[in-house]
């Protein structure tokens, strides 16, 4: 067990952790800060697997900008300081369902295929920024502008959507 | 008073700004409900000063009761000084000499441009402009030099007594005051190239706070509140007292209502000011500085009632007299208890920054409206 | 106008004001039951007075008076209009609705001098402690630990 | 010629020539989080007394003149007074978050220093996506202050929280914006290629027009990202008493006040590498023997010369502008900043495609 499957087992200690703290906590503030250490977690994940674009993405894109906004929404609900109602029986029965179920998938497919030797992985990790975006962009047959395109004109119309929706009507001043 | 703090029934946020709080320039209490950054309702709560000046001054004789006033609005320590002279003077029928007059005026309007200089600082650093008080208050020491040699206070003066003025101006006085004046009219320029000019304070004071000449008058503002709406309220102009009506100056009125308006009735106004005193500077005539009244003052059963322009608005004495050596009630009729009833009309819709500019333009002394 | 025509415009509103002219500027006593319409006359009428530059009130020991200082900005003449009370009940007709101004000054006199102002929208304490007893402003008021007598 | 390349050399020979290879980088790590801290403490002393000395020429007065020579030692004397003050917490406070939330604004100040690179090889890490990596972790700095804002359990606190993320959220967008149009000249993320393509010259200079926008915006952007004025909405102390840090005290808001001015710096020092070279001497084109003149300047004194210069530009404008009101904030931002830095951009484009830049 050399040092670097140390950091990795403590960031995944971590995350796991945090992640436990944001389903359980019962402040919904807390839970939500929770949730940001875990994605922040595995940002820090991907940084040890030295894809430093994803890892940054990550965190601009769950961290910057998700969990800010989970934050405000937290700021404009009232009472968000209070401890929250003890979610029901039922409930918690399905959510420990789910998660088992989850969790066996997993075991299933680990199971299957095992975890590729860390040298070979590194290996297949090797992506430049300038790689990634010539496939973003690129037209062959394994390119990616199709969906790009796609993912970015399903932004647009969500953005224009909410600008749609938060435009104020404007009163027939006198 | 205290329950309030929390939220109303609607949701809306209820905060304390004061007693102590970095804008209210004292210990002034306003509780605001906000709907997120929009003010609903601006209520004062007052009295955290309150020194009952009034329920005072009924035990202290003719004499006395002056060196009170000084502790209402102590930016214009001398213009109230000057009113409470000006009824005991009424009251007793006693002629005040010429010099004396002039001496008056001239430290009123110095005054005046000492108060107004302390505001457009705390105005300023208000907004978020922190250089401007420095700069003021660098001219506000010369005023308060000149004071200092004269009167031999820089805050509280209490230079006038019933019959004129307490003592002899210093022979100083004049050259100094002359060359104050000289500096002042480069200053000013300075003054407007700072902040009057800077887009980010126009916009943050322009249609901010708008008051309408209507809702001034029912509103009871005076001084440069009102005349920013438009209305004409100098008593200096209504009702001359001692030599106004001798000088010229403008009576500045603005029509747009609101905070920019009112910045510039004030920032007019100190050249005004200026404009007076050299009218009066080199004319001070020769003669007594005080008329001659006798040990104990005793007005006459009656009612008297004395108005003057203070830096803040129109500052009323309001005596009943029994014929004693003391009122026998007393009432100030100060300006900055009327401006702040306003205060909530003229914020009511706007966000938080648009309140502590208006708050600023308001220009509020907290012993003047607490007393 | 003048103090002959306000005097004559006065008769014409209020036939049982009295008036005293000795002072700076005319003394009209209204009782208090005839005081809220004789208020809302002398705003909306001809005399225009629209500004309330004081409002106090004064302790006789015997009865209170309110004292109101009057004032027209187009005309610029000015009236005191003066209402007797009873000391032990004194109760008068709000004007803050016709003068905005009067909100606070009557809230003050109401804590001062005890004087009810029937109608205000907020007739609170303004500027003692919530929990505080007593008329302060009033000539009988004692207070053995904050007041100096001299 | 003094350089601090030979130095990290020296010491990286050394310690490999006595220890073995992972004790070497342990040792390594020490030493960088040492002079990290020790940067961290520098700058957070000289910055606050500098910002002192500036506020008291532009106010005609004289500032801190009592302890040591031109008073340089007032800032450590306040920071033995704050270490010393009793650290507060308030009764309705949420306590684990409240205690948290300095910290991790100082942390994640402390994370965005990595890819700066303060001479010529002296860097922690040159990381191959350094302006995105600066840009992604500032983006964290904001989760500190929605934290201290809320877990305070007072109002004011709470309003300056949400002005601040409303204010740092919009304007990262224009930052990040002004940053790619230099990036689209470079090609490359990484400072070490960033500052290596501006040899023949500052991007300011070979960019033209569109360059000196991108630089305005990106001063603006800058200044509101680091809350201050005419930006320092969040803390706005005459509407808001001291915003979100309203009820820290002693070492707690310390960490505030320092992280604050390490972020400036930061933003200052990110300025300085994308638009004027960073530690690259002032060099034109083909002049060799005029570039080989301002060669004989060390890069660490080009560095922090010109990242110093712009953090007076940030005073400057503190100590001269009036604050912004909330909504005039944002619509700068989203009304005019974005728009003009989106044309910006493709400007910029256009502009690299064509090959009109030197």
């Amino acid at each position: 067990m050399n040092a670097s499957v140390i950091i990795f087992y403590c960031i995944a200690a971590f995350i796991l952790i945090t992640g436990l703290l944001a389903v359980m906590g019962r402040k919904i503030f807390r839970s939500a800060i929770a949730l940001l250490f875990s994605l922040t977690g595995i940002a820090g994940l991907y940084f040890w697997m030295d894809v430093n674009f994803i890892a940054a993405v990550q965190i601009i894109v769950y961290v910057g900008g998700i969990v800010v906004l989970i934050i405000f929404s937290i700021f404009l609900t009232q009472r968000s300081g209070e401890e929250m109602p003890k979610p029901l029986m039922k409930r918690t029965i399905f959510s420990v369902l789910a998660v088992l179920s989850g969790l066996g998938l997993t075991c299933n497919l680990i199971n299957q295929y095992g975890f590729g030797s860390s040298s070979n992985q590194s290996a297949a990790f090797k992506a430049d920024v300038a790689d990634i975006g010539t496939q973003m962009l690129s037209t062959t047959e394994h390119g990616f502008v199709l969906p790009f395109e796609l993912v970015s004109i399903l932004l647009l119309a969500a953005l224009i959507g909410c600008i749609v929706i938060a435009m104020k009507v404007k009163h027939e001043e006198k | 008073m205290f329950e309030e703090i929390g939220t109303t029934e609607e949701g809306d946020l209820i905060i304390n700004v004061g007693p102590q709080h970095p804008a209210t320039h004292g210990v002034l209490h306003l509780v605001l409900t906000l709907n997120g950054e929009i003010i609903k309702k601006v209520e004062p709560h007052l009295g955290y000063i309150h020194r009952s000046i009034e329920k005072m001054c009924e035990s202290l004789s003719y004499r006395q009761f002056i060196y009170v006033t000084s502790r209402m609005d102590y930016l214009s320590a001398h213009i109230n000084n000057h009113a409470c002279a000006l009824i005991v003077e009424k009251g007793l029928n006693v002629e005040v000499p010429q010099r004396a007059q002039y001496i008056r005026v001239i430290m009123d309007e110095l005054t005046r441009i000492a108060s107004h200089e302390l505001w457009w600082s705390a105005m300023s650093m208000d907004l978020g402009a922190f250089t401007p008080y420095f700069l003021a208050f660098r001219e506000r020491e010369k005023i308060n030099e000149i004071m200092e040699e004269t009167c031999g206070a820089r805050l509280t003066m209490n230079y006038m007594v019933p019959g004129g003025v307490m003592t002899e101006l210093h022979p100083d006085f004049q050259e100094k005051v002359k060359s104050f004046i000289v500096d002042f009219k480069k200053t000013l320029h300075e003054y407007d190239e700072l902040i009057t000019g800077n887009v980010i304070f126009q916009n943050r004071m322009k249609g901010v706070g708008y008051i309408s000449k209507e809702d001034v008058i029912t509103y009871g503002c005076t001084g440069p509140v009102a005349r920013a709406s438009g209305l004409r309220s100098d008593i200096r102009k209504i009702a001359p007292y001692d030599v106004y009506d001798k000088v010229e100056f403008d009576e500045i009125i603005e029509t747009g209502g609101d905070c920019f308006a009112r910045y510039q009735v004030r920032i007019k106004e100190m050249s005004q000011s200026i404009r007076i005193i050299e009218q009066l500077i080199d004319n001070i005539p020769e003669g007594d500085f005080q008329a001659k009244t006798k040990a104990v003052l005793k007005l006459p059963k009656g009612e008297f009632y004395q108005r003057v322009e203070t830096a803040r608005g129109e500052l009323g004495v309001y005596i009943v007299s029994e014929g004693a050596a003391q009122p026998y009630k007393i009432k100030f009729r100060s300006p900055g208890f009327s401006n702040l009833s306003a205060l909530d009309h003229m914020v009511r819709g706007h966000k938080i920054g648009d309140f502590i500019a208006a708050m600023g333009t308001l220009d509020l002394v907290i012993p003047d409206i607490d007393r | 106008m003048t103090k002959e025509e306000l005097k004559i415009k006065i008769t014409e509103i209020h036939p049982e004001a009295i008036i005293d002219e000795s002072g700076e500027w005319l003394n009209v006593s209204v009782e208090a039951a005839a005081f809220r319409s004789f208020a809302e006359q002398v705003r909306m009428d001809e005399l225009d007075l629209d500004y309330v530059f004081c409002l106090t009130c004064v302790d006789w020991k015997t009865h209170l008076t309110m004292v109101y200082h009057l004032s027209s900005t187009t005309h610029r003449h000015n009236i005191v209009i003066k209402v007797k009370l009873d000391r032990n009940k004194p109760e008068i007709e709000t004007i803050c609705d016709i003068w905005r101004t009067a909100e606070l000054h009557e809230r003050e006199v109401f804590e001062m001098y005890g004087v009810v102002f029937l109608h205000h929208p907020d007739l609170r304490l303004l500027i003692l402690p919530d929990d505080f007893v007593g008329y302060p402003m009033r000539k009988d008021f004692e207070d053995p630990i904050n007041m100096i007598k001299l | 010629m003094f350089s601090l390349e030979g130095l990290t050399n020296f010491i990286h020979e050394w310690l490999n020539g006595h220890l073995p290879a992972t004790f070497a980088l342990l040792v390594e790590f020490v030493i960088v989080g040492v002079a990290a801290i020790g940067l961290f403490a520098v700058l957070g002393l000289g910055l606050v007394w500098m910002e002192r000395k500036v506020a008291a020429v532009m106010q005609i007065r004289l500032g801190p003149n009592r302890l040591g020579p031109k008073g340089i030692f007032q800032t450590s004397a306040d920071t033995v007074k704050l270490i010393m003050k009793e650290a507060l917490t308030p009764s309705n406070a949420d306590k684990f978050l409240f205690n948290l939330a300095p910290f991790i604004v100082i942390i994640v100040a402390m994370l965005i220093l990595v890819p700066i690179a303060f001479a010529r090889n002296f860097q922690i890490w040159d990381i191959n996506i350094g302006v995105l990596y600066v840009t992604a972790v500032s983006s964290l700095s904001v989760i500190g202050i929605l934290m201290a804002g809320w877990s305070s359990g007072n109002k004011y606190s709470l309003l300056g929280a949400m002005r601040s993320g409303a204010q740092i959220v919009s304007y990262e967008l224009s930052a990040g914006l002004s940053i790619i149009s230099i990036i689209v000249l470079t090609g490359s993320l990484k400072i070490s290629d960033i500052v290596a393509s501006q040899e023949n010259g500052w991007w300011i200079f070979k960019g033209h027009i569109p360059a000196i926008i991108a630089f305005v915006i990106f001063i603006i952007a800058a200044t509101a990202e680091t809350n201050r004025a005419p930006f320092d909405l969040a803390e706005a102390e005459s509407e808001l008493t001291a915003g979100f840090h309203t009820e820290y005290g002693g070492m707690k808001f310390a960490l505030f006040f320092l992280s604050e001015y390490i972020n400036i710096f930061i933003v200052c020092a990110i300025c300085a590498t994308l638009f004027l070279g960073g530690w690259m001497p002032f060099h034109i084109g083909s002049w060799t023997a005029f570039n080989h003149i301002m060669d004989y300047i060390p890069s660490s004194i080009w560095f922090f010369g010109k990242t110093i210069f712009l953090i007076f530009v940030i005073m400057w404008f503190r100590w001269t502008f009036p604050r912004l009101r909330v909504d005039q904030l944002l619509n700068l931002e989203w009304k005019y900043l974005l728009p003009i830095s989106m044309f910006n951009v493709l400007l910029m484009t256009l502009m690299a495609i064509m090959g009109w830049h030197f």
